[in-house]
């Protein structure tokens, strides 16, 4: 087979491409044609294609996300707003915080261990990247009905997965939700939250300037996993296989993880780097891109010296690739040897593959020859944009019309007494230690509260004992009757949980699970959970750091509760002052507050 | 009674970071001349009655929906003599 | 004089700084150790720290236990180094032969992480001087592969010895052969527990309790007064 | 290239509860007439020049070393045909 290349893709305009079977639409290949100027290569087919994905480029959902930015509240604490891989608050002392939640839905389901596993590993990956050391993870969690045969197979591999990948890295577990309804059957929300810390001067964001500096891959090397998981994420349907027989499942490997991230804090320590990516959804295509599109100049790609697990993988397949625990570091000519040597103190294999130039396009070139020339921009930052019709159901109102007045109410003590049992003893309502016993909570050695509480909080300087505070929150049951009000209620029960702690509320991070966007009625109910969560934000004053949206959470045409998740940070300026959630001594008086 | 063996092993494109571990101390240890180690599980089932096809056949099902998870590993069903 | 107590970190190892920092909270000083040197830094003692070394890829312990720094530790301890593994150090030195024994996946094939009572069965060791035989405390506990396991002459010998020091008390998490949490060499200088003393020295953390601090004072007075 | 084998089980007197819990859980799937189930670890080693005996000779030292903890594990070593 003849390599395309960007000269043979001149030659041969006419010449079909497999667009549709990576999961573009018509006009947005006639829009790809257009940049170019040309038929994309099918390095270029891939990039384009991943990066356009509804996971990557958000195209359904970016114009309802604007109102976070347009509605944002005024405040002095955000150092990095939405955009970068995390938001960045600053919690005073000097200090600053990064925080956010993901969701791993899709691969959760299909392999639950390591798709949860490699959730967490992901959100890890994004916090190191800004520069701070992450501290403690998160797993809000939704399952079908406890009872249901495939809960037995989903629930267990992913608390093992979330698990298994967050004690081998040393992360805290400091809370999360566990969740039953029959809504999540064959769609289980694995979400999950990474915290960070670091120093105001240590923030790093993903952009590649300064022609001449070089581009670092490094972490574990680049395999056939993966590969298409963007598209398959992207579309409903599991058995979609795309253009190659390659598994759209990852591994994940924490070791290496831990690996990356004591040496990529090495690395921060000494300021070796000038921009940083970590390679999650889209691999190389999304961090190449992003890093050119983010920086000044262009960027030039050597894609024959990324080292591989598999020596047979295609240029279009390294692009593709979704390989766990690899970042990409942009770094002055004369800081990569004190680069590399890190790495091999820490075992990590780290390859230049790459340098910034003077021009403005993202060149790969594969065996000396040109197979990718796009303006990085085009790729990264100006996929498609959808304004999807949006309708409330008919069925709305029947749904709020069945409210809790209709039912029948307990008619003697027995009833009453055989309810509250039924209340108490449902799994909703129950303990969650059978799930939170196999997480550790104690790690790192500054876990202040952690579950049961209300929220987890963390010391972050022994010194001084500053802390900050975390909840998630979320009630698709609520959101499904109305989803404005149901986001905003979710984003006040976080805001409470660490309020109620003593900490000062800050910052929002959110993961919007929803069904398909195509679906006019799930469409309105995303829209309505945005602007109620951005109107709740400004009401409250904490603005929305970042977060993340996974559509298509559903089986046929039936959907997913419409399930806004909502992180709220908080900072404590004295841990020593927070409060637990038990009650304390006896003859402490009760009170209870609001209506 | 017979023994039936069922090996489990990730597939070949799978990363396999605990064979990888095992690889990379080897030549620390002093083990030259191993290019490649993939690591696997393996069960023994002990067989109550005879070991026929329809047997062997209930037990290819078994790795196939339990034993192993079929996205990410292969699987191979032996008797043991 | 300060005593300077080593703390190893090998690839994957979690709980380092967590345990030099409750070196210091005991007065003592923390000498970071790093598993690719043979130098020990003249420090008068170790601890092997809690995590996942190597991932506890092949077997907990199995990969760190020939790493460079594990020779001077083996030397040295068999010199009489006052010597501490917890958890995956634990594992670390069960898999050097230091220790007897090893130790399995938990019974329950889950990661139990608990606040863990325990019995001190011994005063008699380098780290457990402060505490009185018999004495109960609570220390948190986590981990998957924390099933001590030997042969039963093995076990009856280190019961003979009083060389089991630690033996989990209400609960046995992870299905221990006679409940042991921890055990010693036959001089008392090498000690190895499963659950972690170095998470239990600040009011503030983990579970409030502060029953860890002694292991670390134990050692410090020792080497002091030596 | 050749493959040789090693196949690590814990000894017999050792509990598996990985193993019961496959077994426990066989009826409940529906597959009845299994006594008992081990689960153990399999290891491929792919061995770059010949498997003669002095190269066998130091895989079966280096099972006994590294592969197998042998206070609890057995191991069996094999050349795949
Ligand atoms: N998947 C999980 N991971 C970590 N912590 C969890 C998880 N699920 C629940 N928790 C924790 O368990 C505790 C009880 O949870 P839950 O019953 O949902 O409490 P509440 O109803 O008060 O929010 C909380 O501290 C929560 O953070």
């Amino acid at each position: 087979m003849t390599l395309d290349t960007v000269k043979h893709a001149a030659e041969t305009p006419e010449s079909g491409q497999p667009w549709k079977e990576l999961g573009l639409k018509e006009d947005e290949y006639a829009r790809i044609r257009e940049i170019l100027g040309r038929r994309p290569t099918g390095a270029e087919l891939a990039m384009y294609s991943v990066m356009w994905s509804e996971h990557c480029s958000y195209k359904s959902s970016k114009v309802h996300l604007k109102q976070f930015g347009e509605k944002a509240p005024q405040t002095d604490a955000l150092l990095v707003g939405i955009g970068e891989n995390a938001g960045v608050v600053d919690v005073g002392q000097g200090y600053a915080v990064t925080f956010k939640i993901e969701s791993h839905n899709h691969p959760s389901y299909i392999e639950p261990y390591q798709g949860a596993a490699t959730g967490v590993g992901g959100i890890v990956r994004d916090i190191l990247a800004m520069g701070a050391r992450p501290v403690a993870v998160m797993d809000p969690l939704r399952f079908g009905a406890a009872d249901h045969p495939d809960t037995k197979r989903v629930l267990p591999g992913v608390v093992a997965g979330v698990g298994g990948y967050g004690n081998c890295l040393g992360l805290p577990n400091i809370g999360g939700e566990v969740v039953f309804d029959p809504c999540y059957q064959g769609n289980p929300l694995v979400n999950a939250l990474c915290v960070g810390v670091m120093k105001h001067e240590d923030i790093h964001l993903a952009q590649a300037s300064g022609a001449g500096n070089k581009v670092i891959l490094y972490g574990a090397r680049t395999g056939g996993d993966g590969i298409g998981g963007v598209s398959v994420l992207a579309s409903e349907t599991f058995d979609s296989t795309g253009p190659s027989r390659r598994p759209a499942v990852q591994v994940g490997d924490p070791f290496q993880e831990k690996l990356l991230i004591e040496c990529t804090l090495e690395i921060f320590r000494e300021q070796l780097v000038a921009g940083i990516q970590d390679l999650g959804g889209a691999g190389l295509s999304c961090a190449t891109s992003e890093l050119a599109s983010a920086g000044s100049g262009g960027m030039r790609v050597e894609l024959d010296t990324v080292p591989l697990r598999d020596a047979t993988l295609s240029p279009e397949e390294i692009l593709m690739s979704e390989s766990q625990e690899r970042m990409c570091a942009i770094v002055e000519p004369d800081k990569v040897d004190r680069f590399l040597e890190i790495c091999e103190k820490w075992d990590v294999i780290a390859t230049v593959i790459g340098e910034v130039t003077e021009g403005s396009r993202l060149e790969i070139f594969w065996h000396g020859e040109q197979i990718v020339d796009v303006p990085p921009r085009s790729v990264a930052h100006e996929g498609p944009t959808y304004h999807r019709p949006y309708a409330r159901p008919d069925w709305q109102d029947t749904l709020q019309a069945d409210d809790a007045g209709r039912l029948p109410r307990p008619a003697d003590s027995a009833e009453l007494r055989a309810q509250v049992l039924t209340l108490v003893g449902s799994p909703n309502q129950a303990s969650k230690s059978w799930v939170t016993d196999q997480y550790d909570r104690f790690v790192q050695g500054n876990t202040v509260l952690a579950q049961p509480e209300d929220s987890g909080v963390v010391r972050i300087d022994a010194d001084t004992d500053l802390g900050v505070a975390l909840a998630t929150d979320g009630n698709g049951r609520y959101a499904k009757l109305d989803p404005y009000t149901g986001a905003q209620l979710a984003l006040a029960e976080a805001y409470r949980n660490v309020a109620a702690t003593g900490a000062k509320p800050l910052a929002v991070s959110d993961c919007l699970n929803f069904g398909s966007p195509e679906d006019p009625a799930v469409m309105w109910q995303f829209a309505e959970a945005t602007r109620g969560l951005a109107d709740g934000c400004l009401a409250l004053g904490t603005p929305v750091t970042g977060g993340n949206v996974s559509l298509y959470n559903q089986t046929g045409d039936a959907a997913i509760h419409p399930t806004p998740v909502v992180a709220v940070l908080g900072v404590i300026d004295d841990v020593n002052r927070r409060t637990p959630m038990a009650f304390g001594e006896q003859g402490q008086l009760i009170l209870l507050l609001g209506e | 009674m017979a023994r039936v063996v069922v090996d489990v092993m990730l597939k070949p494109e799978i990363l396999d970071p605990q064979g990888q571990a095992v690889q990379r101390a080897l030549p620390r240890l002093g083990f030259a001349g191993i290019s490649d180690v993939r690591q696997g599980k393996r069960f023994e089932l002990e067989v109550e009655g005879p070991v026929d096809d329809a047997a062997l056949a209930r037990i290819r099902e078994m790795a196939e929906t339990f034993l192993a998870n079929t996205v990410i590993e292969d699987f191979d069903v032996k008797v043991e003599s | 004089m300060t005593a300077r107590i080593g703390v190893v970190t090998f690839p994957g190892t979690l709980d380092d700084r967590d345990t030099q920092r409750a070196i210091g909270i005991a007065g003592a000083e923390a000498v970071p150790l790093w598993h690719r040197d043979k130098d020990l830094k003249q420090v008068d003692a170790v601890v092997l720290p809690g995590g996942f070394s190597y991932g506890d890829y092949l077997r907990a312990g199995a990969i760190s236990r020939f790493s460079p720094v594990m020779g001077s530790i083996v030397e040295q301890a068999n010199a009489g180094m006052p010597v501490l593994g917890i958890c995956n150090g634990f594992q670390v030195l069960c898999e050097a032969h230091l220790l007897p024994g090893a130790m399995l996946r938990n019974t329950g094939l889950h990661f139990v992480c608990r606040d863990q009572k325990l019995r001190v069965e011994t005063a008699a060791t380098a780290w457990t001087a402060d505490y009185a035989a018999g004495e109960e405390i609570s220390i948190p506990l986590k981990n998957i592969d924390g099933r001590y396991t030997a042969d039963e002459r093995t076990l009856d010998d280190l019961e003979a010895e009083g060389r089991v020091v630690f033996r989990y008390r209400d609960v046995n998490p992870n299905g221990s052969l006679r409940d042991i949490a921890g055990i010693s060499n036959a001089a008392g200088n090498v000690v190895g527990l499963m659950p972690h003393p170095e998470h239990a020295v600040e009011p503030l953390i983990g579970t409030g309790r502060t029953d860890g601090l002694a292991f670390f004072t134990s050692v410090i007075k020792k080497l002091v007064s030596a």
